[in-house]
């Protein structure tokens, strides 16, 4: 399969298409469909068939880069580079390794599966709808494979926009109150972030925004700290750490379910194991900075736990759950130790798996019962027993049952925190405890119990439905038991990462190559 | 010999293939299979019945004809298998030169392969693990076979199956696994079956709050057990048996060694019911009975008792925290057994004294007689599975009748029992055996066992390792005297409360109604007949390990079996001067007279009469706080629930986040009411304002230009 | 000399400034203006006298401009005056906020 | 002395070839409107058609100049010999900024013409000859020049503002501006006067000469300086000389309001720039404070102010006052790449602006009122073209990449000048990039109407007009391509090199404080 | 000789000053535009004193006599000159403006603070008209072609502004 791949020139051009395809699409889908208010799949081309075709395609197109991706060899693959803006020495370049690699097929293959599982969500505008989810697409696959930086900007603000309007016009509640805040947050983190690159690319030399030529950027420590500020604040704000996180409830509690899902992966925390890291490692290793991170991340842990505990809302429940997963991820990022960022990156790629399931089904209950209380349901065990099943199974997966995919990443996270900080990781372990209730509870008031009398029966999963939902119970119970296949690859991030933070050319302990300034 | 063995393979190097892996041996990982196919079948049939039927889902409608061939089916065949694989190590253990004296790993697949840490999917099969083996699947399969019969007219029939298979499967892997992190898989995996279980009948919101409470409670637990990993894997770098063991044997009694023992013993507090954790397994009888029996007595409960003997290397490599082991379990023994003398519903009554039964596990474990505790394990599994089934039974008439009645009375009420050994002969029979071993009257099974860890206890007072540690400030001696004390009491409350239970419910006049007392009877012959079997289990069990004094047969079958596990461990924490005839003989002697007092108490006790529980006079004094267990819900409620949910949902949810938020939105908001204020004010459409604001910008632009 | 016209020219500048912040009605304000526009040709030609002759050159064209501003400006008041009225430049608060 | 020795030579002449074009033109145009028709009722009836007759021959005559100056800059024409009027690429590129606003400002007129006929045919020739005087602003090295420049480009707008004359806000806004424009003109005068008396000179290369023989400055100069300032300062509208801005814009006729806020700030920058970069390029470390307060006052008050807004034109008008700050940010980056940041900024602004004040046009629909948030709401449903260019006019304005096209590069290009100037701006970059945080919040706000609420159900669905349909396209087009690849209007913008004294004047040395205003910097 | 100059400078300085001063405070239009009409009479006088004759009689030509004469006419044609209607401001904006124009005066009189520079040039010049025209027809040559437009940009306004009929 490769070599055919590799025969068609695969590698060369399936980066840019990743790219381009929906981009291209997203006009198509807009203007063969009708844009109404009313029902769109009553008259015409259905833009739901269109935009999933499309995704679909996409998906084909991730798995042809896994296809072309050599896991044997290292360095950037897939590379694509053509000049883009000589003035400012930015160029189109793209390319993955094993960081990304598995974000981008994890969001590829996402996108297509939401959109199927949350088919009836958005019933008005499709058309719209759909191009604006193709836009965000292209957005997230560009943060993930841009290895120019302005590119990366430019992808990283790109996400902002389609989300933004997917929230607004789409949500529910008070979606468009949630929608600014959501854009405003972030722009804080990514402005800030623009005038670090800017910063960056002029110690640089003002000659290239490539990775590669930065990394070798010579930093003072002080200016590290500066940039890496920057930096981690548009990641933090971006993934919600606490306590950059209030934005994430709302948006995420009023956001239709596609937007819901993409807000649940976490490309903030892949833009710190990227960027934020390896540019700036003496930041990184700086005690007080990472004290101050791991402190918040350990907060973070039990802080989202507890508020889980008393939400009402199921998505604002997933949504803090979220929260406490992305305290476990900093801690595993920012201890450093190989096994915490193995388990850590694991982690990212697993919470965006089992969040989106969660808010899958949460999304298929919104519009069964036209509410996402937990006060208004009860019962469903019985009403509809193949959902609750993998419900139950993400919830598990959500608390970290050993044998769901949640397990594996936060045991070695916290295998690999303890070494280094005993005390926070065995604080952080509390959060398994409250894991639990918070995830019991959600059980407890929506699966068990009697169902409300006066409400109808909610009808069980669909054929549609029960096909993505099956998948993700199957990739959640792959990922739990026989990881290998992810995680193998991961450990040579982890490592790479942590080598990084250690002795990369701006490193506290200095570089052990002999890389020099250009 | 096994120490020597492990250091080998943790040093990598390479082991000659194991004498068990050209054995039926090299098939042990279908034990587990086996039941999970079984879940996963009866789950799908489970699905399949409730999707279609919805909620009009019904009982005969459930009871699908596969699930009562796959549910028991798949446990016969794990059953078979265990038997099979027991009958290859002991021929092995004939044949090879060396014994058994290594464990057979079975390496599936890796597992979590993560660069410096790998854990692999890895099985080990050594003679604890056989034994546990044995009786889960030995009583597993009694109990679903029993289970056919008692949840047949229930809805939920194929789904109950699937819980009871899965669990069965977790808890296989539990005892089976190579590894902590392996091990830990099972471990919290019979915690969810056991939730599932407990809220199986998940309309009642009380059910789904024992199920809840179990899990929580289980978890903190589980929380300790992932602190001793990690701090095993910190320092280590082992996290599987073998490679582990070998490396915290060498560093016996450092710091490093004690965390890791005391964190362990947490976990093995929650999932075993230790005091302070042992709160939700009395709500746990919220489930079906047999479920009870199967996870809350015989298996799951015991899995803390399996991980301190097979954490014995650990264990014995940290005196003190035996010594902690030791007490907490002759403290919970005493303390459930006291509240169990003031219960009246029948699942409680054994439920505390199943809490009660476990300390006297841990009284043995901790003080280093780990065949003692895993005979008792055993013997347990055996009279109390039994007696659960028993109460099953009763519970299964009781409920029978009322429903033909249509009386709403509770069919677990002590009070509303009594002479039912007239229409429930077998039961009433198979009962009072088990009643008698728990007692510890001989030569019942429990007699033995019980007797075994209170002589273990008793000899390790003095002249052991043991002896001379010291836990908070007291000696070892001193604990260890204490110990069998509390131990002696225990077994005279224990007496009392099962004689109690038996006399109410069996003796005396009938109580149920005159009505539904026409209407009970003895439960159906796929009940009775693993009633029947494990009540021959409870007489012979003790032959399995008879002390040495008693000519009865071979002696101390299982010390030699377990030897090669734990006999090195064991040995570390025993005394050097065995334990004088006479004083054995007068243990035993003390242990007879104390069970025989307790059955006469009870005796007496029962003589008073009997008013229902409508009619009942208000408890008080201690007795009140018997039969309340002491307050201990009311209590952790108070000073821990309540205030974790106050925190989250007043300090936190109503506190910190808006204030949060409030903090961000007050930047915002704050600005646009500056900017409509000031604009009201400085815009205000007068020219001459605007014209003052210029002069007055125009004297600062030149303020600043020009002095300097 | 030159020093004392140019303070006399900052005095009749400041004098037309302080009208202009004093004065509500908008020919007056206007005129106001123009006394600042006197003060500074007096500057310029004062400084024309040290300078050269471009001073006086400047202020013949500040001349002309005035000219073409009080032509626009008047204008300007004349239509105001037809919309409210009145040439009160604190009535005229339609445009506010 | 005989006509002969009089300089109206050749090379007075090539060098003001553009302006020439223009003022000629717009004289023919003027003629036109006197041309009486036949009959009062015929006159009547034509003149509204008149007017939009004018406003297309004007945009051709802008286009035409626009022709020249390309090929004037092709040519390499030089200024006038004596340095008063530059021949340089700045001059150009402006005018070039200032040629296209005013076409695409006249296409505006053309259209709101069509709802409101409020504007009499005279009103494109004043919009030329205002754009005639930006002109010279642009290429004016002498400080009379520049007074007079300004002027000309002052005088047409008070008049352009009020010339809707059954517009009672109009005609406030006219003498609002008047009287508070004069006020200003006062001050910036008597800055000329004393730095012409500090000095000896209007020329911008003796003043440059003579500040480079005497680095001490006298007090007259800075005195001078600073009410030059002063002067600038409101003409750009920073605060706190900005008061004046939201009440003029409110009540001005929606496409001389868009004139305003994107040509006349354009051109005032220009004239701007090239005083502090040219004649004060020596005393930079006297006034680089002041402005950097300047700018940050004001990129602050302008975003905070917008918050409250409802009225949109406010709103745009308060951005715009923002909108000065951030380009106060080129100046005082004291660069070749704050020059160029310059005029791809103003490239950038012009379009966003043309943009949304082409939407509000369309949903105006004539009315004597400035449109408010209510007119906007729900506009998505009703006319989404129009929805979506506003949105793209307004996320460029936020400097959103993509989205916002060309917005993104122009935000870029200030921090680069910022970050890049000979005394790095970190600061200056945050508190803009922080202040662009805050606007966010109003435009998004106005994006949020559009199209997350629904219309107003009685609300009447605004008619299309041709004519801003033509400039919303071309607008929203161009700041989207060329937000894809900005590379032409920002090599375009790097070719646009300042003439400073020492080009002139070979004799003088460098002044003390320089920075490399080189070709060779700026083509890199 | 001296002392008589400098005597007669300080007249018409004190003249202007004082006129100004009484330019502002008049309530009435009329007899303001008046006062300022003498302002520019005392400032023709000083001009002629600076050796700028011929700028001093256009001050009277076009200020006095045509500017000045413009206001008087709209006060006169808007009817403004009624007595007993005060445009003054209140205390607090007096007060206000007083203090910024106090401040304003501090920071102008600054500029005074160091001697004037000397200039090689500058000798009394005999006939004021040539040089004035030289110079604006060669070297401010085009700032006398934008005046012309200015002037018709100003021609263009007023009548579009001011002429009568509302084209429907």
């Amino acid at each position: 399969m490769r070599d055919f791949l590799l025969s068609i020139g695969a590698a060369a051009w399936v980066l840019p298409a990743l790219i381009l395809w929906p981009i291209m699409a997203a006009p198509l889908v807009r203007w063969i469909g009708r844009d109404t208010v009313t029902d769109d799949a009553a008259d015409g081309l259905d833009a739901r068939v269109l935009t999933c075709g499309v995704l679909a395609v996409e998906a084909l197109l991730g798995l042809v880069l896994l296809g072309v991706y050599d896991s044997g060899a290292a360095g950037w693959q897939a590379r694509f580079d053509v000049p883009w803006l000589p003035e400012l020495g930015a160029s189109l370049s793209l390319g993955v390794d094993a960081l990304s690699l598995p974000m981008v097929v994890l969001i590829t293959v996402l996108m297509p599966l939401t959109l199927l599982g949350a088919w009836n969500n958005v019933r008005v505008r499709t058309p719209s709808f759909g191009a604006l989810l193709l836009l965000l697409t292209a957005g997230l696959v560009g943060v993930l494979v841009s290895l120019d930086l302005l590119l990366f900007y430019l992808a990283w603000e790109l996400m902002l926009i389609p989300t933004y309007f997917l929230i607004g016009i789409w949500g529910t509640g008070q979606a468009s109150r949630a929608t600014v805040r959501y854009v405003l947050f972030t722009l804080v983190g990514s402005l800030l972030m623009l005038v670090a690159i800017l910063a960056l690319w002029n110690g640089g030399g003002a000659s290239s925004f490539h990775l590669d030529h930065l990394l070798r950027v010579r930093l003072t420590p002080q200016t590290q700290l500066y940039m890496f500020g920057a930096f981690f604040l548009a990641f933090a704000v971006k993934s919600a750490l606490v306590p950059f996180h209030t934005w994430l409830p709302d948006a995420q509690g009023s956001a239709p379910t596609v937007a819901a899902v993409t807000l649940g992966v976490k490309v903030g925390i892949y833009g710190i194991l990227r960027f934020a890291i390896p540019l700036f490692p003496a930041a990184a290793m700086h005690d007080a900075v990472r004290m101050t991170i791991l402190v918040l991340a350990v907060i973070a842990v039990l802080y989202g736990a507890l508020m889980a505990m008393v939400q009402e809302d199921l998505k604002r429940w997933i949504a803090y759950a979220s929260i406490s997963h992305l305290g476990m991820l900093m801690l595993g990022i920012f201890v450093l130790t190989p096994l915490a960022v193995q388990g850590a990156t694991l982690l990212m790629i697993n919470h965006g798996i089992t969040t989106s399931a969660l808010f899958l089904l949460v999304g298929m209950l919104a519009d069964r019962r036209g509410s996402t209380l937990m006060a208004d349901f009860g019962g469903l065990a019985r009403q509809a027993p193949v959902l609750s099943a993998i419900l139950v199974l993400a919830i598990l997966s959500t608390i970290a049952l050993p044998g769901t995919n949640g397990f594996v990443g936060e045991l070695l996270v916290l295998l690999g925190a303890f070494s280094e900080q005993p005390v926070l990781t065995g604080i952080a372990t509390l959060g398994v405890i409250a894991a639990a209730l918070y995830g019991l509870r959600a059980v407890q008031r929506v699966l068990f119990g009697d169902a409300p009398i006066t409400a109808p029966a909610i009808a069980d999963l669909s054929w549609r439905e029960g096909v993505v939902m099956g998948t993700f119970a199957l990739a959640m119970l792959w990922l739990g038991v026989a990881p290998g296949p992810v995680l193998r690859p991961l450990d040579g991030v982890a490592r790479s990462v942590v080598e990084a933070a250690h002795f990369g050319p701006n490193a506290p302990m200095g570089p052990t190559s002999t890389r020099t300034t250009p | 010999m096994s120490i020597v063995s492990a250091l080998e393979l943790a040093t990598g190097a390479q082991a000659p293939a194991h004498v068990l892996s050209t054995t039926v041996a090299q098939y042990m990982w279908l034990l587990p299979v086996l039941p999970l196919l079984g879940a996963m079948g009866n789950g799908m049939i489970a699905l399949g019945v409730g999707r279609a039927r919805g909620e009009q889902v019904d009982a005969t409608t459930a009871r699908h004809p596969l699930v009562t061939l796959m549910g028991p089916g798949v446990l016969l065949a794990s059953f078979a298998l265990a038997i099979a694989i027991f009958v290859a190590m002991l021929g092995a253990g004939m044949s090879a030169s060396a014994g058994l004296a290594t464990p057979f790993i079975l390496r599936l697949g890796s597992w979590i392969p993560a660069g410096a840490l790998v854990i692999d999917w890895a099985f080990q099969l050594d003679q604890l693990s056989m034994l546990m083996v044995l009786v889960i699947t030995g009583v597993g399969t009694l109990i679903h076979i029993f289970s056919v019969g008692y949840m047949r007219d229930d809805a939920g029939y194929a789904r109950y199956f699937a819980y009871l298979n899965l669990f069965v499967a977790f808890m296989l892997v539990l005892v089976l696994g190579a590894s902590y992190p392996v091990l830990f898989i099972g471990w919290e995996g019979v915690g969810l079956c056991s939730y599932l279980l407990i809220s199986f009948w998940f309309r009642d919101a009380a059910n789904v709050a024992a199920g809840t409470k179990a899990f929580v409670v289980n978890r903190i637990g589980d929380a300790g057990f992932l602190v001793a990993m990690f701090l095993m894997w910190r320092t280590t770098q082992h996290l599987d048996f073998a490679g582990a063991h070998a490396a915290l044997l060498s560093q016996a009694g450092t710091p490093a060694v004690v965390a890791i023992a005391l964190f362990l013993f947490i976990g093995c507090t929650g999932k075993s019911a230790q005091l302070p954790l042992y709160v939700w397994l009395p709500d746990a009888m919220a489930g079906p009975t047999p479920v009870s029996a199967l996870i809350h007595a015989a298996t799951m409960v015991t899995a803390g008792v399996y991980l301190v003997a097979r954490a014995a290397p650990v264990f014995s490599g940290a005196p003190a925290i035996s010594l902690l082991v030791t007490v907490v379990g002759a403290l919970t023994a005493l303390f459930a057994a006291t509240i169990a003398l003031r219960q009246w519903d029948i699942k409680k009554v054994l439920a505390y004294s199943t809490v009660s039964q476990l300390g006297y596990m841990f009284m043995a474990v901790g003080s280093g007689a780990y065949t003692a505790g895993v005979f008792h394990l055993v013997t347990h599994a055996f009279f109390k599975a039994l007696l659960f089934l028993g109460a099953g039974s009763v519970i299964h008439a009781m409920h029978a009748a009322y429903h033909a009645t249509h009386r709403h009375d509770d069919p677990q009420d002590l009070r509303n029992m009594g002479g039912l050994r007239r229409v429930m002969p077998v039961t009433a029979v198979t009962m009072g055996l088990a009643t008698l071993a728990i007692a510890g009257v001989p030569p019942l099974a429990g007699f033995f066992s019980k007797d075994a860890i209170l002589s273990a206890v008793f000899a390790r007072a003095s002249g052991s390792p043991l002896a001379q540690a010291s836990l908070l400030g007291l000696s070892g001696q001193t604990i260890l005297l204490g110990v069998y004390a509390v131990g002696m009491v225990t077994a005279l409350f224990t007496a009392v409360y099962m004689g109690r239970l038996l006399l109410l419910a069996f003796f005396g006049e009938n109580r149920t109604g005159s009505d539904a007392a026409a209407a009970l009877h003895e439960a159906p012959g796929v009940m009775t007949i693993p009633v029947v079997l494990l009540a021959i289990l409870t007489v012979a069990g003790g032959w399995l390990n008879l002390p040495e004094l008693m000519p009865l047969g071979r002696p101390e079958l299982l010390e030699h079996w377990l030897a090669p596990v734990t006999g090195a461990s064991a040995a570390r924490l025993a005394g050097t001067v065995p334990l004088a005839h006479g004083t054995e003989q007068g243990l035993i002697l003390a242990a007879v007279v104390t069970a025989m007092l307790g059955l006469g108490i009870a005796f007496i006790a029962a003589r008073r009469p009997i008013t229902d529980k409508a009619h009942a006079a208000p408890d008080t004094g201690v007795s009140a706080l018997l039969a309340n267990a002491y307050h201990v819900d009311a209590g952790v409620d108070a000073v821990l629930v309540r205030p974790t949910q106050a925190l989250a949902s007043v300090a936190l949810a109503r506190g910190v986040e808006p204030g949060i938020d409030g903090l961000f939105s007050a930047v915002g908001n704050g600005l646009t009411a500056v900017a409509a204020l000031v604009g009201r004010r400085v815009q205000d459409g007068d020219v001459g304002k605007y014209a003052w604001v210029i002069a007055a910008g125009a004297v600062l632009m030149l303020a600043a230009l020009s002095l300097r | 000399m030159i020093t004392e016209a140019l303070i006399v020219s900052a005095i009749l500048f400041v004098i037309g400034v302080v009208g202009v912040l004093t004065r509500r009605n908008a020919i007056i304000l206007f005129m106001c203006v123009e006394l600042m526009l006197n003060a500074v040709n007096l500057s310029f030609v004062a400084l024309s006298k040290l300078h050269g002759v471009t001073g006086q050159v400047f202020v013949v064209m500040v001349m002309t401009i005035a000219a073409a501003e009080a032509a626009v400006g008047l204008a300007i008041v004349i239509s105001v005056f037809r919309h409210a009225g009145t040439v009160d430049l604190s009535s005229l608060k339609l445009l506010r906020g | 002395m005989t006509m002969a020795d009089l300089p109206m030579s050749g090379s007075l002449m090539r060098a003001l070839v553009p302006e020439l074009l223009l003022v000629t033109g717009a004289l023919g145009l003027l003629l036109a409107t006197v041309w009486q028709p036949q009959g009062q009722a015929a006159a009547a009836a034509e003149g509204a058609e008149r007017t939009s007759l004018i406003a297309r021959f004007a945009m051709l005559l802008c286009g035409l100049t626009g022709i020249a100056v390309i090929i004037a800059w092709g040519d390499a024409a030089a200024g006038t010999a004596d340095g008063r009027i530059a021949g340089d690429g700045f001059r150009w590129a402006v005018d070039l900024v200032i040629l296209g606003g005013t076409g695409l400002v006249l296409a505006l007129l053309d259209a709101d013409h069509e709802r409101s006929q409020a504007f009499s045919p005279e009103v494109p020739v004043l919009l030329l000859l205002s754009a005639s005087g930006m002109m010279v602003l642009a290429a004016a090295r002498d400080l009379m020049i520049v007074f007079l420049g300004i002027e000309l480009m002052s005088l047409a707008v008070y008049v352009l503002a009020g010339v809707n004359r059954r517009s009672a806000r109009g005609a406030e806004s006219a003498v609002k501006y008047f009287l508070l424009g004069a006020f200003s003109t006062g001050f910036l005068l008597y800055g000329m006067a004393l730095v012409f008396g500090a000095t000896g000179s209007t020329r911008y290369a003796d003043i440059a000469t003579w500040i480079a023989q005497h680095p001490a400055l006298s007090p007259m100069l800075r005195i001078g300086m600073g009410l030059l300032l002063v002067g600038f300062a409101f003409k750009v509208a920073a605060a706190p000389f900005h008061v004046w801005t939201p009440d003029v814009y409110d009540g001005a006729p929606l496409p001389v309001t868009a004139f305003m806020a994107a040509v006349v700030k354009t051109a005032a920058f220009a004239a701007f720039l090239r005083l502090m970069t040219d004649a004060f390029v020596g005393p930079v470390a006297e006034w680089h404070a002041v402005l950097w307060w300047l700018a940050v006052l004001t990129m602050v008050l302008g975003n905070v102010f917008a918050l409250s807004q409802t009225n949109l034109v406010r709103m745009l008008g308060y951005s715009s006052i923002a909108h000065a700050g951030y380009l106060l940010v080129t100046i005082i980056a004291h660069s070749a790449g704050g020059v160029s940041a310059l005029l791809f900024y103003a490239v950038t602004y012009t379009l966003a602006t043309m943009a949304a004040f082409g939407v509000l046009i369309t949903v105006s629909g004539g009315r004597d009122q400035a449109p408010t948030l209510a007119d906007v709401t729900g506009l998505w449903s009703t006319r989404p073209g129009l929805a979506v260019a506003m949105a793209v006019s307004l996320l460029a304005l936020l400097g959103m990449p993509l989205a916002g096209g060309m917005g993104f590069f122009a935000k870029w290009y200030l921090l680069q000048a910022a970050w890049q100037a000979a005394a790095p701006q970190a600061v200056l970059a945050i508190v803009l990039v922080l202040s662009s945080v805050v606007s966010a919040g109003y435009y998004l706000k106005v994006i949020a109407a559009m199209f997350m609420r629904p219309a107003a159900t009685n609300g009447s669905v605004a008619e299309p007009v041709p004519m801003a349909h033509g400039v919303l396209v071309l607008c929203t087009v161009a700041l989207l391509v060329l937000g894809l690849v900005p590379t032409p209007v920002s090599r375009l913008a790097g070719r646009a090199h300042l003439a400073t004294g020492a080009e002139s004047q070979r004799t003088v040395p460098p002044a003390p404080i320089t920075t490399p205003l080189s070709t060779a910097s700026l083509t890199r | 000789m001296t002392s008589f100059f400098e005597f007669q400078f300080l007249l018409f300085s004190v003249l202007a000053i004082v006129s100004a001063l009484l330019f502002v405070t008049r309530r009435n239009p009329v007899p303001a535009a008046l006062w300022l009409v003498n302002v520019m009479f005392a400032l023709s006088g000083l001009y002629v004193m600076l050796d700028a004759p011929f700028v001093g009689a256009v001050q009277i030509l076009v200020y006095a006599g045509a500017i000045m004469v413009v206001f008087v006419f709209v006060v006169m044609l808007l009817n403004l000159g009624r007595s007993g209607i005060t445009d003054l401001r209140a205390l607090g904006a007096r007060l206000g403006a007083g203090l910024v124009g106090v401040c304003l005066l501090t920071m102008l009189l600054m500029s005074q603070r160091q001697r004037l520079p000397q200039m090689p040039s500058a000798p009394a010049i005999p006939n004021v008209v040539t040089p004035v025209a030289t110079s604006l027809f060669s070297d401010y040559l085009v700032a006398f072609e934008l005046t012309s437009v200015v002037l018709l940009v100003a021609v263009i306004g007023a009548v579009l502004l001011a002429k009568k009929r509302v084209r429907a």
